[in-house]
């Protein structure tokens, strides 16, 4: 078997994803054996932008530089995954949006000159072509191990698009809204974490990303409603959505 | 307790045929497997990657059968056997499936059939059985179209079709081609071009559900009676035995009360957008 | 032959439990789980849910200690034991020989479900008729005892479905608690000698015509819907009417728990797997129809919109049910309204739906 | 000017190494990731929000932040934790710890005694270390998960305690598993050791950690250095002394002497190698670990140290666990003094600082990252082996190896801001 040449690379993020690249490998030590890594800074010390199979791209997009790296990873690679929240949907640095960033970055920087970001913070995809999402904060490593199996036989992953709440019911987990009267944002939430929050007796808090498919802004009108009641503001479910959702609800329709 | 249904058997790839861009012809030898009737479909299984519902598009009966299956890379599962699956390779394979044409039903009619891109697959074993059983059956009239020349399947085989005694056989494309001397346009149009004897006529259609529905209406409109028009649908599809729900078309499972059913018996599901 | 109806108490539940176990079956039945309602193996009649009840109303489920409480159900039904939520399939490791999964058929009997579960199972033995995996954890079931709801929840509308709430077959015993006492009959020649081996004595009259007025309460409690072939019929009249359906879905989010809690959903997405050692798995889920995928091809989508995916969930219910087994597919036990975390009625829905069709 | 982009670290960065006349003159550790302003994004948003935001922070270190950020609101909100919980939570930390430290080691760390530039050739040549290495952190995992959810952005830490305690059955289940995860260490832990080669010439070095009761140090009421000054954790902030460089994304600190100083393990066990279990000063003994450590390399040494400490540790909270319902302890309404709080995280101090306003939503805040506060030492060290030498690319490997072994997490280092995001009142 031709080896899959893999390049990893990390934009703006924690560096939790690129460690569920490394748990794909911890499980599947073959991985090893089928592929050849040309990138990883977080791994290796030779490093260079070559033409690969696949890409894997971590982090979101917050400066010219790192667009500029992105086409090019682009250009080089056949496929490109954008890996976790912050590539998918922006993560929580996302947060900052909307605020004057030269303000922001003077209250904290004496020299902003060096500080180099640009006031919007990108997902992967309004940047280039992506060919395959997954999302999570971090991303559920066994989905990711999957994937990256099939990647080195040649395949791909068969999506399922589907909310948390069919997890938390397959797993036959209580539900957090109807039975405790919590918040959660399971039912607006993509699925692919095992219902993590639900599991440990509370809401989630969206961090795989709103399930943008199915949710247009009247539904999430309704949505608010709901977790309103349950004690949660407005301003507090708008923040974890722009934290863990922002380039789905800067886009969302008005009917879907 | 045999929990046989899900279960693949294995079936060896014995020859490929490209047929179009991204549509590729897989000839699957497989032992002790049921004869499928024309229309009837096989489920291959890629090891690890998944399933696809695939028509038979021909069938070679023997020791071991050989089933011609045609594939359009399109999707998850799709791309892989195009990318990987080759001659020698292993294919896991389960049916035949569904019901097919009712052609045994109609021998003494004429056969209209209409196809429509990658919807020639099914319908092609339809060819097979009026040209190998030509005096059970009257006039014979074949459209089919494509988006362009290249997409049309089995080009080497059209010539044949063409000298099936007493037939039409017209193909067309979508947009004008320089290669091209047929028709350009719909292949429902041509459906205003034949003879036809409304009365005495049975049609089989294969194609986008567009254009099954237009070619549908233009067959009425032409005098054929709902329960004569035949046509085979598409949901999405996964188990292929009418368990896992999710082809199911108003009460219809696509899978195991069809995938052919008379367009009397679907029309009204149809005419609903996303029933 | 006149039915014959006998008497006992608690205890003789907890000896019926008793008898089953000593048939070497799991005896499963909602239970308590901490302070869950869950569905699982029961050794006595201390872990029934009994002295409890389930206070259901859309989006909204407590369970209050109150001894002359009386429970319903939950989240779960007798489907997470029939068709798992997760089953194996067949693994193939050695070129393409598929391995079956094993399923696990240690006997079983269903103890205290209630006659909506009873008729959602008859839905499933009827539209899984064909599947392996089902029949096999079916004919795993030696006995089904069912409770009779004397007491309907809030969210319940079996009466209207004529799925409760009494049982009317395919079980082998029903009982009803009536005030401290408990009246039974047995539903097959198997449950009669179950009830023999209890050695019950014949019910009195006066708890038998008791047992017939709180069961007529229970019904009339219970239709709150129109009358079911109106329903039908004007569900198949609104079909096209896609304003009335964009309008009556606005409020779901497609988070498809009406789908996972119903007793009678049964669609599954499949899974699959390798690692490179060359072995291969896969496994089915169950799936929703409300769901995105559901509907969804390569390339593109018979059912894009959500109002789509909540019409086939409801129509299938009432309508295609019918058309493809001869039964409703909606048992009225009211799970998809407590738990939609909207709080979506489909009792409302469908009785808008007939509003609707002659307004 | 020669430069190296830091590789086999968190994040990115970079070392520049500065020539006059050929040799090595200067020297400047770059953080160029791209700052996050975490200490902004936490504006406005309730207490209880916050520390499943600050976990964001570092994907290594997710626990100490939302421990740390738990911590402050629990002082100034006056929520007691129950004792279980707070157990549960610090053994979630210690699975952390020992994580973080098993990666490092082996991953990140090894292949530069191995001399090899890679995780391929190490697997090459040392699979069975790899793997050994490997079933610690994959066991490290499991007890994340098992107690905390998953391996990072656990979710079961909150202010006043956690959201449910774990099965037993499970948690037996890691008991049951540790022997063998011990062995494995062991069989890690000698190979590295035996290797002798690690360097022992002494740096100039200042160390710093928390002080905390009479345990190998988690979580503090303060700071206290080598010299055995004390500074509270309300007085952390005056205490250190901050600057800003211009060629970093990052703040530094140094002491108030204007010296660099260490954090970390290399700073913890220096300050509290009595405190660790007498198996792990035994096995240290055998190799001739005695006494203080002094060289940063050695800080090799001080994970291997914790690593064995916290395993043992994490054994007995083991052997004591029974499984409870939760108190969900809840916090007062009103804030009462300052909401702060130092830990040690696995690479050192992390202090946050907050300001609530009336409705109990974050007005300012400050985070002080343990690889921020090594900046300055990284750069001190470099300098004191490099200066005069010849600026080459093997200088630059040098400088990097240095910055390696204190296994700086960049990813966190940059999200700093110094004052507060939004003016303090
Ligand atoms: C009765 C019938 C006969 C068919 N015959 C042929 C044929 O002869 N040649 C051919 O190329 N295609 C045929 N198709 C379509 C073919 O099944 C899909 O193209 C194929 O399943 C796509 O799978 P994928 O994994 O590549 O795509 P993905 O988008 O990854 O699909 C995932 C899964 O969804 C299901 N699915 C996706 N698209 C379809 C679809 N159009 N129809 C049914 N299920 C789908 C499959 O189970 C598939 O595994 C037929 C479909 C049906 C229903
Ligand atoms: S439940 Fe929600 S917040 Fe929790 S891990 Fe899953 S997706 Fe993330
Ligand atoms: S549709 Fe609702 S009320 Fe009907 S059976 Fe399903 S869950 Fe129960
Ligand atoms: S449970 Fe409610 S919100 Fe969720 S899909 Fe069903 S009807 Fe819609």
């Amino acid at each position: 078997m031709r080896k899959l040449r893999v390049a990893v690379f990390k934009l703006t993020s924690c560096s939790g994803c690129l460690n569920e690249v490394i748990y794909s490998m911890m499980v599947h030590p073959e991985l090893l054996r089928y592929v050849s890594i040309s990138y990883f800074t977080e791994l290796q010390d030779l490093n260079a932008v070559e033409e690969v199979d696949v890409a894997i791209v971590e982090g979101s997009v917050v400066n010219s530089e790192q667009e500029e790296l992105v086409r090019l990873v682009r250009e080089r690679a056949k496929l490109v995954a954008a890996l976790g929240t912050c590539a998918v949907f922006g993560g929580v640095q996302s947060l900052r949006v909307g605020e004057d960033l030269r303000t922001t970055v003077l209250a904290s920087y004496p020299n902003p000159d060096f500080i180099r970001v640009s006031p919007d913070v990108k997902s992967l995809d309004s940047v280039v072509r992506v060919d395959y999402r997954l999302p999570g904060c971090p991303v559920n490593g066994e989905s990711l191990a999957r994937l990256l199996v099939k990647l080195v036989l040649g395949g791909t992953e068969t999506p399922i698009h589907e909310s948390l709440c069919s997890e938390c019911k397959r797993k036959g987990i209580p539900c957090v809204v109807v039975l405790r009267k919590e918040p959660c944002l399971g039912p607006v939430t993509v699925a692919d974490c095992g219902a993590l929050c639900p599991s440990f007796g509370r809401g989630c808090y969206g961090c795989h990303g709103l399930n943008a498919l199915v949710v247009d802004k009247g539904r999430l009108e309704e949505f608010s409603r709901v977790v309103e009641r349950l004690g949660m503001s407005r301003d507090d479910l708008r923040a974890l959505l722009k934290a863990f959702s922002h380039a789905s609800l800067s886009r969302l329709s008005s009917a879907g | 307790m045999a929990l046989g249904r899900l279960l693949p058997k294995v079936g060896r790839v014995v020859k490929v045929v490209d047929e179009a861009p991204l549509v590729r012809t897989y000839h699957v030898e497989v032992e002790e497997f049921p004869e499928p009737s024309p229309g009837q479909f096989n489920v291959l299984y890629a090891k690890g990657m998944g399933e696809v519902v695939i028509s038979v598009s021909n069938y070679v009966a023997g020791g071991k059968s050989v089933m011609e299956h045609t594939v359009r890379a399109i999707g998850s599962v799709t791309n892989y056997i195009y990318a990987k699956i080759g001659a020698g390779d292993q294919l896991g394979i389960r049916g035949p499936y569904g019901k097919g044409w009712p052609i045994r039903e109609f021998e003494g009619y004429d056969v209209l059939i209409v196809g429509g891109g990658i919807g020639l697959a099914p319908l092609r074993p339809l060819i097979k059985c009026v040209s190998e059983g030509r005096d059970r059956y009257g006039r014979f009239t074949l459209l089919y179209g494509a988006r362009r020349p290249v997409d049309m399947l089995y080009k080497y085989e059209h010539e044949e079709y063409g000298r099936i005694p007493d037939s039409t056989v017209l193909f067309s494309i979508d947009a004008p081609h320089p290669s091209w001397r047929g028709y350009v346009g719909f292949v429902t149009d041509l459906i205003d071009k034949v003879k036809l004897e409304p009365a005495n006529t049975v049609a089989f259609v294969c194609g986008p559900e567009v254009m099954m529905k237009v070619a549908s209406d233009k067959l009425l409109k032409r005098g054929l009676k709902a329960d004569r028009v035949f046509l085979s649908l598409e949901r999405r599809c996964r188990c292929g035995v009418g368990i896992c729900g999710s082809c199911q078309l108003g009460h219809y499972f696509v899978c195991k009360d069809g995938p052919v059913f008379s367009y009397q018996d679907v029309k009204p599901y149809l005419a609903v957008r996303g029933l | 032959m006149p039915m014959r109806y006998f008497a006992g108490d608690s205890s003789a539940l907890g000896d019926l439990i008793s008898i089953l176990r000593g048939r070497g079956l799991a005896v499963l039945s909602y239970r308590l789980w901490g302070d869950l309602p869950v569905f699982g193996e029961v050794e006595s009649l201390r872990d029934l849910s009994i002295g409890y009840s389930d206070v259901q109303g859309p989006a909204s489920y407590r369970l209050v200690r109150d001894e002359r409480g009386f429970f319903r159900h939950s989240y779960y039904s007798p489907k997470y034991a029939l068709h798992p939520p997760i089953q194996d399939i067949y693994e193939a490791s050695n070129g393409l020989r598929a391995v079956p999964a094993r399923v696990d058929t240690a006997p079983m009997a269903l103890f205290g479900i209630k006659p909506c579960d009873l008729a959602a199972i008859e839905v499933l033995d009827r539209v899984l008729e064909s599947d392996d995996f089902y029949r096999a954890r079916r004919s795993a079931v030696a006995y089904i005892v069912v409770e009779e709801c004397v007491e309907p929840g809030d969210t319940c509308f079996c009466g209207s479905t004529g799925t409760g709430p009494a049982a009317s077959g395919g079980f082998d015993v029903a009982y009803a608690r009536l005030e401290g006492r408990v009246l039974f009959r047995a539903g097959s020649e198997r449950g009669l000698r179950l009830l023999e081996e209890l050695k019950l004595g014949e019910a009195p009259g006066d708890l038998v015509e008791r047992y017939d007025e709180v069961m007529e309460e229970a019904r009339r409690k219970s239709s709150r819907l129109p009358p079911l072939d109106a329903v039908i019929k004007a569900l198949e009249d609104s079909a096209a009417s896609e304003g009335f359906w964009r309008e009556v879905s606005a409020r779901c989010v497609g988070c498809a728990n009406c789908n996972m809690v119903c007793p009678t959903c049964f669609c599954t997405e499949f899974i699959d797997s390798a690692d490179l050692s060359g072995r291969a798995r896969r496994q089915r889920q169950w799936f929703g129809c409300l769901s995105y995928t559901y509907g969804q091809v390569a390339g593109m989508h018979f059912r894009p919109e959500l109002f789509m995916r909540y019409r086939h969930f409801v129509l299938h219910k009432f309508v295609f049910y019918q058309r493809q087994i001869g039964l409703p597919g909606c048992v009225g036990c009211g799970r998809c309204i407590t738990w939609c975390p909207m709080g979506i009625d489909l009792g409302e829905v469908v009785s808008r739906v007939v509003s609707h069709g002659s307004g | 000017m020669l430069s190296g982009l830091l590789t086999r670290v968190e994040g990115e960065g970079q070392v520049v190494l500065k020539s006059a006349g050929g040799k090595v003159a200067g020297v400047e550790v770059r953080i160029t990731e791209a700052p996050r302003f975490f200490e902004y994004i936490v504006g406005g948003r309730r207490y209880s929000e916050v520390p499943d935001l600050t976990s964001r922070i570092c994907g290594l270190c997710g626990v100490s932040y939302m421990l740390t950020a738990a911590k402050a609101f629990e002082k100034c909100l006056s929520v007691e934790v129950p004792e279980d919980e707070e157990r549960l939570r610090l053994a979630i930390l210690a699975a952390e710890r020992v994580k973080s430290h098993a990666i490092h080691v082996v991953y990140l760390h090894l292949p530069d005694f191995l001399e090899l530039g890679s995780l391929s050739e190490l697997a090459e040549s040392y699979s069975h270390i790899l793997r050994r290495g490997m079933e610690i952190a994959l066991w490290a995992r499991k007890a994340m998960e098992v107690m905390g959810g998953r391996f990072h952005n656990v979710v079961n830490v909150r202010v006043g305690g956690v959201y449910s305690f774990p099965e037993a059955s499970k948690v037996a289940k890691l008991r049951q598993e540790l022997p063998r995860v011990l062995e494995g260490f062991l069989d890690v832990a000698r190979f590295v050791m035996g290797l002798g080669n690690i360097p022992g010439e002494a740096h100039r070095l200042r160390y710093m950690a928390v002080r905390d009761g009479d345990t190998y140090p988690w979580v503090g009421s303060g700071v206290i250095t080598d010299d055995g000054s004390y500074a509270g954790a309300d007085a952390f902030e005056s205490f250190v002394l901050t600057e800003q460089v211009g060629y970093s994304n990052a703040l530094r600190y140094r002491l108030p002497t204007g010296e660099p100083y260490v954090v970390g393990p290399l700073a913890r066990y220096n300050l509290y190698s009595g405190r660790l279990r007498r198996e792990v000063r035994k096995f240290l003994e055998e190799y001739g670990y005695g006494g203080p450590l002094k060289n940063v390399y050695q800080s090799v040494v001080a994970r291997i140290a914790e690593i064995y400490q916290t395993l043992l540790e994490l054994q007995e909270f083991f052997d004591e666990y029974r499984e409870k319902s939760v108190a969900r302890a809840e916090p007062a309404s009103a804030v009462r003094g300052p909401c702060v709080a130092v830990t040690e995280a696995p690479r050192g101090i992390l202090y946050h600082r907050y300001a609530l306003d009336g409705e109990l939503r974050v007005r300012s805040c400050n985070i002080i990252t343990p690889t921020a506060q090594n900046l300055a030492s990284m750069e001190e060290v470099i300098m004191s082996g490099l200066t005069g030498v010849d600026a080459d690319a093997r200088a630059v490997e040098v400088a990097k190896g240095i910055v390696r072994s204190y296994d700086p997490c960049i990813s966190c280092s940059v999200h700093v801001v110094p004052a507060g995001c939004t003016p303090d009142a």
